[in-house]
């Protein structure tokens, strides 16, 4: 009897092992936490939109990969002219929509005219700003004219709202979308998964994977468990915030911490005394301990910056230092200003944890040098009326996660209320740079401003946390901008 | 060997005592009278023998039924029993039945549980049984509900759910206390029928001596939960050996002193109604044919003058409680005015109505229900003295309390207690304290005495007289017993299905009743002397 | 009958409309700007006030409120601002969800809280009792979330039976869809069911003492059976009135479980237009619960009439 | 003529004779004196300070220094119950009494009233009750600003429909009866005997009632934290405790379960307290021994 158990249990063993080793899987699961409202990423500012469509779904001229540099996409190759202000694209042949229709220049003339027009409602409207004429020259060839050079166009069009639409299916795409890319839209249950097919007659290299699902997960306690319970298989940022440690440990998946575009900022509201003083936004520099923050906000995940800018973006300046946490010296900087036993202020905080968490450690440092914060937290509707629109606060925490944005402190109006000339000139001056090494030298320039003249404290870097399981392969490690590019992923075993 | 014995049966719930030594016996095809005002542990003694004692009860001594120690029997084998067996039947046909199922169900139910009949068959003996106790199909299909009956038809389908399955006893306790005259006679025919008809033994407890002498081949008084005393009926209630049992039979033919009867047209009218009526919506038949209202009261007129005792005497059902609430504004007539002390009250604003309503008050039926349990004595007999112009002080109000406790023989200590402290002969003193508050002229009394004993009874009316002699109060009572007219009406007017149909001197009335509904009437009421009478006849 | 029923529909008019005034009121009242929400921080001021215009909402406040009040008479309850999808195909997928599943948890409830109800009013006073009552009152006060979580842990993680969340669709197969729906409906059964259980004691105590159940003892029929047949019918009103109530709450009001199974329900749907100032999606919303609120109202009253005869005459 | 109402008042000797020898009436008021203690000693002393965070002993288990451990940022857990009992248990009784205070005057009126006045007033009721709770607490937000103050008042809207249908559903069970017929008789007007009559005896019905609103209150509050109604920072609230607790389940329960429990005890005291008072007020109930 023995006998028969045991060869009993070799076939069940190599039945199991054979199965799995031809038929490597080729659907994914992925949970996301936001939905999208609409698919439409020329259309809506939401985060989420590009998450799910950007490379899958919708190309541009130039695409970003993963480190953060412009790859060509639709565009095969690229000339530009010797004083800059004029770009000649090479498309790919053979290119198709998803519903089949033909992609050619005049897609790219109508996608970038549409986008620069008066009355465009593109989120990124100032990208197309310097563009002033779009030529079809033949059906394979497209010549872009500026008003003058511009240091970032390439990089640009690879941004999410620069992809490129075909003039049928447009107005369509924000709930039936039609881009170029290696997956198309299968289904959307609203509310629960969004669920993309592989594009049979892709013009580029196939992807691995046959059906993609991106399911909605709302809340940060059902993140665990689905993963857990193999519902879901990866998370592209995942917000276990405390339940990493639980996941680290288990082999079944991998976990790979990231950066991501979001400079993570104490704003300042610096028309409003007493922050009008210099000296008292150094005292709230000082005062603020920055590790606490990442350690009680974001469990330790995070690096710290000193300036607005991303650690992982090229450029960068490390000026943690310049503003060191420093009690004593925050306390003589509020006696400079004339403030010594302190004063009291309000902080509107978003409903997103790194604001309603982060406020009150701030809350708890501030107190030690006599500054008495009032925590208002406020819905995101009423953030962007009266902090963004009227500028009708004092503190309020942000984390902005437009990529390459350190120009925002030179926006007239922008909620900040800053107006440093010096800053206004390195910004411009950038804008028409073309140079790579001129373009980071003014980049680190504009940094050592905003650290020394705090606009905003400057906290941490917003960690992407990528979950997945082990036996997955190609998801992106940082989110130089927010994108699940499914391109290259796919199972191993 | 008889079919009921129960042989020295003590009972206790919780620490009090109920029963003590309680010894009586029932052989099939006997009446047997079980006797005893409220408290005296009859039903108590009733509920022993079915076994469906509340949870603290503890029973001890011999009841054997049939051979069959009671006492002993597990809960199974009393499920057996009863209904099939043992049937019973209870005083509050109102509240008997389930309102939320048939008839044909609640009869059917009995018979498909012993007899594991089915449905059809189960249905069919249901009708069988309804038909015998004079609720035929045609009238009355399976399909009808209780609230759809009267008080009178719902205690037949009691009866018919207690005899459904032939039982060998049938426990009756106080089957006919809360119907009419002409329907207690008719029930107790219809009690006398079966038992004659399956040589049932019948176990008929009661308050009234009248009816258990009509009725009972041999009775048991009890009192205070001992047996006094027992023997044959007529012999019993003539010879009156035991002290209690002469008390008991006094007090059921008492007729209180009322020295100077108040006779009509000497003075001007203290209450007139004219040609009143009282309609309400029926029931829409069809969707085509309007509904046809149903007339409650039907054109009556009636006058009763200062310190004068008029009796309303009927059927239930005949309207006497509409008219009573109408003349107290508690219900607006839909034809005809009602004028009090020359002042017309129909159509008035509740405003208005104040000074009339403190010369009028109301007396209640039930006890029980007159009174907001959650408030002290104090506060409900002082609620009258809300309609004064000027409010008493607090003091004054409870010495006028106290005083008004004094004329209904209650203590002043009574003041700071609950209703349900009471005993229903005390709460109806109660009741009456709180309509004299006011001093008012007029108090109409709704059936004041038909929920009490005979002794309290006697007592109760006693006190209603004293008051008119001493107040001068006027009284309108409602009532479907004759002796209670008898025994406190200056004049008599009895009403039928909405109509007054006859109206004189009490005497004349109730001796030579003139109208047929009037005749039946006195015809069916129980009276002692005439029930010994022929007792003792048959017993020879 | 039906006299009764068109006083009825013509109040549910009445109400329904004055629903409308006080949500759109509410509404336009709200602070925070639609258009902005959509466009985001870069997006600039005029391209905002052009937004604004496409989507109507600078028109007159009456016209505006006309138009979508002629809207929903026509059933055509317009487009969603954020979605840009009608707000019937919204609305139908999320009630495919939040319906079955509040019937279901009520399902639950019920078959719990009955016979708990049924054996403490047994027992009264008793040691069954007073405990049964005990564990009611700790089902009313833990919160649901984590109770939620315990059975996610326990049932989807470590036993693996049925999904730790999301919802595959009716489409997907009944029985996958169900199996979806168990854990949720189980979590939101327990608070109704100790809610309910109490109830259903109380009212049963009362109907205990009445005459009939000691006819229906005297009949020969065993505790047990007169406990079922004629107890319980008796009790079934305050029963229903608690049902009707917590059915209206299961149907908007279990955000919370929602978010932990993550199903797309009309509680998420309603919390998103709300923090989105999607002002259609949640003015068309609020107009459908007041109208299943009314409707379930209806129910109640007419299941009265079907427990007790004694209401039939009045309608 | 002023209006002078008769309650049912009790001698004070009777009262607190029948009191004490009602064992459910002690132990809820033993449960909720030592709760309410030591939420006022909470104003003076707590084991640690809840407004500091102490980020270097982040969610650490229930020791001899934290009892009942520590939450995300270092604060003691007992110490944030502890004051945290002020502002739940202020916030959810003023709210049940919000409710109680308008519903249940509305319930007894439309009982009362009957008809158009009963049929407009439940429909009005299921307006508010279909109402979503986010809705209005913006709304609120929006007019009196963000503060635990205005959180009683959100939360005292959600009860006003409740309380309506039980006090009329209570209501239309005694106006029958025959003592309602009898003050009718002395003259007395639909509010006076509402007063007198109706609201003693459905009394009871509706204290089972505050004791589930109150609980569910509680967990109400934590709801409104999102739009920043309820307590803020530094004050803690068991409503937001649980809040919290809910996204570190698996790696402190603890954060959950003592805020969950002390949110039961409080309920459970309460109730205990409150079928005390019930069996106290009916005259019927004996001296329990």
């Amino acid at each position: 009897m023995r006998l028969w158990k045991t060869i009993l249990a070799a076939a069940v063993l190599s039945l199991a092992a054979a199965t799995s080793a031809f038929a490597a899987r080729t659907d994914l699961t992925l949970g996301i936490v936001l939905e999208p409202p609409h698919l439409d990423p020329t259309a809506g500012a939401a985060a989420a939109i590009g998450e799910v469509t950007y490379a899958n779904v919708f190309e541009g001229l130039t695409r970003i990969d993963d480190n953060g540099q412009v790859q060509p996409a639709l565009a095969e190759s690229w000339a530009v002219s010797d004083d800059g202000k004029a770009y000649t694209f090479k498309l790919h042949s053979g290119v198709k929509f998803h519903d089949g229709s033909a992609f050619s220049a005049d897609d790219v003339k109508f996608s970038l005219d549409r986008a620069r027009a008066k009355d465009s409602l593109n989120p990124q409207k100032q990208l197309f700003a310097h563009i002033t004429d779009v030529t079809a020259v033949d059906p394979a060839t497209v010549k872009v004219t500026l008003d003058g050079p511009q240091g970032s166009f390439l990089y640009d069009m690879g941004q999410v709202a620069a992809v490129i639409v075909a003039k049928g299916s447009a107005d369509g795409n924000k709930d039936k979308p039609i881009g170029t890319g290696p997956f198309k839209l299968d289904h959307w249950a609203k509310g629960s998964e969004i669920t993309l097919v592989k594009n049979p007659d892709y013009w580029g290299t196939a992807a691995a994977l046959d059906k993609a699902t991106f399911r909605i997960v709302p809340d940060v306690a059902a993140a665990v468990p689905a993963l857990l319970s193999g519902d879901i298989q990866a998370f592209a940022n995942m917000p276990a915030q405390d339940a990493l440690a639980q996941i680290q440990s288990d082999p079944r998946f991998s976990v790979v911490i990231g950066s991501t575009e979001g400079e993570t900022i104490l704003s300042i509201n610096n028309k409003k005394p007493p922050f009008d003083k210099l000296a008292v936004r150094q005292a709230l520099a000082s005062a603020i301990d920055r590790n606490a923050i990442i350690a009680a906000a974001s469990n330790g995940l995070g690096k710290p910056i000193g300036s607005h800018f991303s650690p992982g973006d090229a450029g960068y300046v490390d000026l943690t230092g310049v503003y060191p946490h420093d009690i004593a010296k925050a306390k003589a900087y509020l006696k400079e200003a004339g403030l010594e036993n302190g004063f009291s202020a309000t902080i509107k905080l978003p409903p997103v944890p790194y604001a309603r968490d982060g406020g009150q450690v701030i809350q708890s440092q501030l107190k030690e040098i006599g500054v008495d914060l009032q925590i208002i937290p406020v819905e995101w509707a009423e953030w962007l009326s009266q902090v963004f629109t009227n500028k009708d606060y004092d503190l309020t925490i942000v984390s902005h996660v437009e990529p390459n944005d350190i120009d925002i402190y030179s926006r007239p109006g922008y909620y900040f209320q800053y107006d440093n000339p010096k800053f206004n000139d390195v910004i411009k001056a950038l804008g028409t740079t073309v140079d790579k090494d001129k373009r980071l030298e003014l980049l680190g320039e504009a940094q050592k401003i905003l650290a020394h003249d705090v606009p905003a404290v400057y906290l941490f870097e917003l960690p992407k946390i990528g979950v997945w399981d082990a036996k997955l392969q190609g998801m992106w490690t940082n989110w130089p901008i927010e994108a699940d590019d499914l391109t290259k992923v796919k199972w191993t075993d | 060997m008889s079919l009921l014995e129960i042989e020295n049966l003590s009972l206790t719930i919780g620490a009090t005592p109920i029963l003590k030594g309680v010894e009586l016996t029932v052989a099939p095809g006997e009446v047997v009278g079980l006797v005893g005002e409220s408290g005296s542990g009859k039903s108590m003694t009733a509920l022993t023998i079915m076994q469906l004692l509340p949870h603290l009860a503890r029973a001890e001594g011999r009841v054997t039924f049939d051979g069959i120690d009671i006492l002993g029997a597990t809960e199974d084998q009393m499920c057996a029993l009863r209904g099939d067996d043992i049937g019973m039947v209870f005083q509050e046909p109102m509240t008997a039945l389930n309102p939320v199922k048939t008839i044909g169900e609640q009869v059917a139910e009995g018979i498909r549980w012993h007899a594991k009949a089915s449905r059809a068959e189960a249905e069919d003996r249901a009708r069988k049984i309804l038909d015998r106790v004079g609720l035929p199909e045609a009238k009355f299909p399976l399909s009808r509900y209780p609230h759809e009956l009267s008080g009178g038809q719902r205690q037949r389908v009691v009866i018919a759910i207690a005899c459904a399955l032939r039982p060998k006893l049938l426990i009756a306790d106080e089957p006919t206390t809360a119907l009419d005259v002409v329907l207690q006679a008719q029930i107790l025919d219809l009690l006398r029928d079966l038992v004659r008809e399956n040589r049932m033994g019948l176990l008929l407890i009661s308050h009234d001596l009248a009816v258990v002498t009509e009725m009972a081949d041999r009775l048991t008084i009890l009192r205070h939960g001992e047996v006094t005393e027992a023997g044959d009926t007529a012999r019993t209630l003539s010879e009156q050996q035991h002290p209690y049992t002469r008390e008991l039979a006094l007090a059921s033919m008492h007729l209180p002193a009322r020295p100077k009867p108040h006779l009509a047209g000497s003075a001007k009218p203290l209450l007139e109604v004219e040609g009143v009526g009282r309609d309400y919506p029926g029931r829409r038949k069809s969707l085509f044919r309007p509904a046809q209202p149903i007339r409650a009261v039907d054109n009556v007129s009636l006058t009763i003058e200062p310190a004068q005792s008029v009796a309303l005497v009927g059927r239930s059902g005949c309207g006497k409680s509409t008219l009573a609430r109408m003349i107290l504004a508690l219900d607006k007539p839909t034809a005809g005015t009602i004028r009090f002390r020359g002042e017309a009250i129909t159509g008035k604003s509740e405003a208005e109505l104040q000074p009339a309503r403190r010369d009028m008050q109301v007396v209640f039926q039930d006890p029980y229900g007159s009174f907001d349990p959650r408030q002290k004595v104090e506060k409900l007999v002082a609620e009258p003295l809300h309609l004064l112009e000027k409010q008493p002080a607090a003091a004054e109000r409870r010495e006028m309390v106290a005083h008004a406790l004094d004329e209904v023989g209650l203590g002043p200590r009574d003041m700071d207690k609950y209703p349900h402290e009471f005993s229903g002969g005390q709460r109806q003193r109660l009741s009456i304290a709180r309509a004299i508050i006011t001093r008012p002229k007029l108090v109409v009394a709704d059936e004041p005495v038909s929920a009490l004993d005979v002794s309290i009874r006697a007592q109760i009316l006693d006190l209603f007289a004293e008051l008119n002699q001493k107040l001068g109060i006027a009284y309108l009572f409602i009532t479907h017993d004759l002796t209670v007219a008898r025994a406190i009406a200056d004049e008599v007017l009895v009403m039928h299905e909405g109509k007054i149909v006859e109206r004189g001197k009490t005497a004349d009335v109730l001796d030579h009743p003139r109208s047929e509904p009037a005749r039946a009437l006195v015809a069916a009421a129980p009276d002692l002397h005439r029930a010994i009478a022929r007792r003792m006849q048959e017993q020879g | 009958m039906t006299a009764y029923l068109a006083k009825r529909l013509i109040i549910a008019a009445l109400t329904l409309v004055l629903a409308s005034m006080v949500v759109f009121a509410v509404m336009e009242v709200l602070p925070g700007d639609p258009a902005r929400l959509m466009l985001g921080l870069n997006a600039s001021a005029d391209q905002v006030e052009l937004l604004r215009n496409q989507m109507g909402l600078n028109a007159p406040l009456v016209l505006r409120y006309l138009h979508w009040a002629g809207g929903l008479l026509s059933l055509d309850f317009g487009r969603s601002y954020t979605y840009s999808v009608p707000v019937i195909d919204l609305v139908r997928e999320r009630i495919a969800v939040s319906v079955p599943l509040a019937l279901i948890a009520l399902a639950l409830s019920t078959i719990i809280a009955i016979p708990v109800g049924v054996f403490s009013a047994s027992r009264q006073g008793r040691a069954g009792d007073t405990l049964a009552m005990g564990a009611a009152q700790i089902g009313v006060a833990v919160p649901n979330f984590w109770f939620a979580l315990m059975l996610i842990y326990l049932f989807a993680v470590w036993l693996r039976l049925v999904p730790a969340g999301g919802f595959p669709g009716w489409g997907a197969g009944v029985w996958t869809a169900l199996k979806s729906l168990i854990l949720p409906a189980v979590a939101l059964a327990l608070p109704q069911a100790a809610i309910l259980g109490r109830v259903a004691r109380s009212a049963l105590i009362e109907v205990l003492n009445e005459d009939y159940i000691r006819t229906a003892r005297a009949k020969g029929l065993p505790y047990r059976a007169v406990l079922w047949r004629h107890a319980l019918r008796n009790a079934m009103i305050p029963v229903l009135t608690i049902l009707g109530l917590q059915f209206a709450f299961l149907l908007a009001g279990t955000i919370i479980i929602e978010n932990v199974f993550y199903l797309p329900g009309l509680g998420r749907l309603i919390f998103q237009a709300i923090t989105q100032r999607d002002l259609i999606v949640v003015e068309s919303i609020v107009m459908l619960l007041v109208a299943a609120v009314i409707l379930i109202n209806l129910l109640v009253d007419f299941s009265y009439a079907i427990v007790d005869p004694r209401l039939r005459g009045r309608q | 003529m002023t209006m002078r109402i008769d309650l049912p008042e009790e001698t004070l000797a009777g009262v607190l004779a029948k009191a004490f020898g009602n064992r459910s009436f002690l132990i809820g008021l033993v449960i909720t004196l030592l709760i309410l203690a030591i939420a006022l000693v909470s104003f003076v002393w707590t084991p640690y300070d809840v407004t500091r965070l102490v980020i270097a002993d982040k969610a650490q288990a229930p020791s001899w220094a934290h009892w009942f451990g520590t939450d995300h940022f270092g604060r003691d857990i007992l110490s944030m119950v502890v004051v945290g009992a002020r502002n739940s248990i202020a916030v959810a009784l003023v709210a049940v009494g919000i409710g109680m205070g308008i519903g249940v005057p509305l319930g007894a009126l439309a009982a009362a009233r009957g008809g158009l006045a009963d049929e407009a007033l439940m429909r009005v009721n299921d307006v508010v009750f279909a109402f979503p709770a986010l809705l209005s607490a913006i709304m609120i937000t929006a007019i009196f600003g963000p503060g635990a103050v205005n959180a009683i008042i959100a939360i005292g809207i959600f009860n006003i429909p409740v309380f309506a249908r039980v006090a009329r559903a209570g209501a239309l069970a005694i106006w029958p009866r025959e003592f309602i017929l009898a003050a009718r008789a002395a003259g007395k007007g639909m509010t006076r005997i509402t007063v007198e009559h109706i609201l003693p005896n459905i009394a009871t019905l509706l204290l089972v009632q505050g004791t589930i609103q109150f609980a569910l209150g509680i967990l109400a509050e934590a709801g409104l934290s999102y739009v920043g109604l309820g307590a803020q920072p530094p004050m803690p609230s068991w409503g937001r405790m649980l809040f919290d607790a809910q996204t570190r389940m698996v790696i402190a329960p603890w954060m959950a379960i003592f805020p969950g429990m002390a949110i039961v005890i409080t309920v459970l005291g309460l109730n205990l307290l409150g079928d005390g008072i019930a069996d106290i007020l009916d005259p019927k109930s004996r001296r329990r021994r």
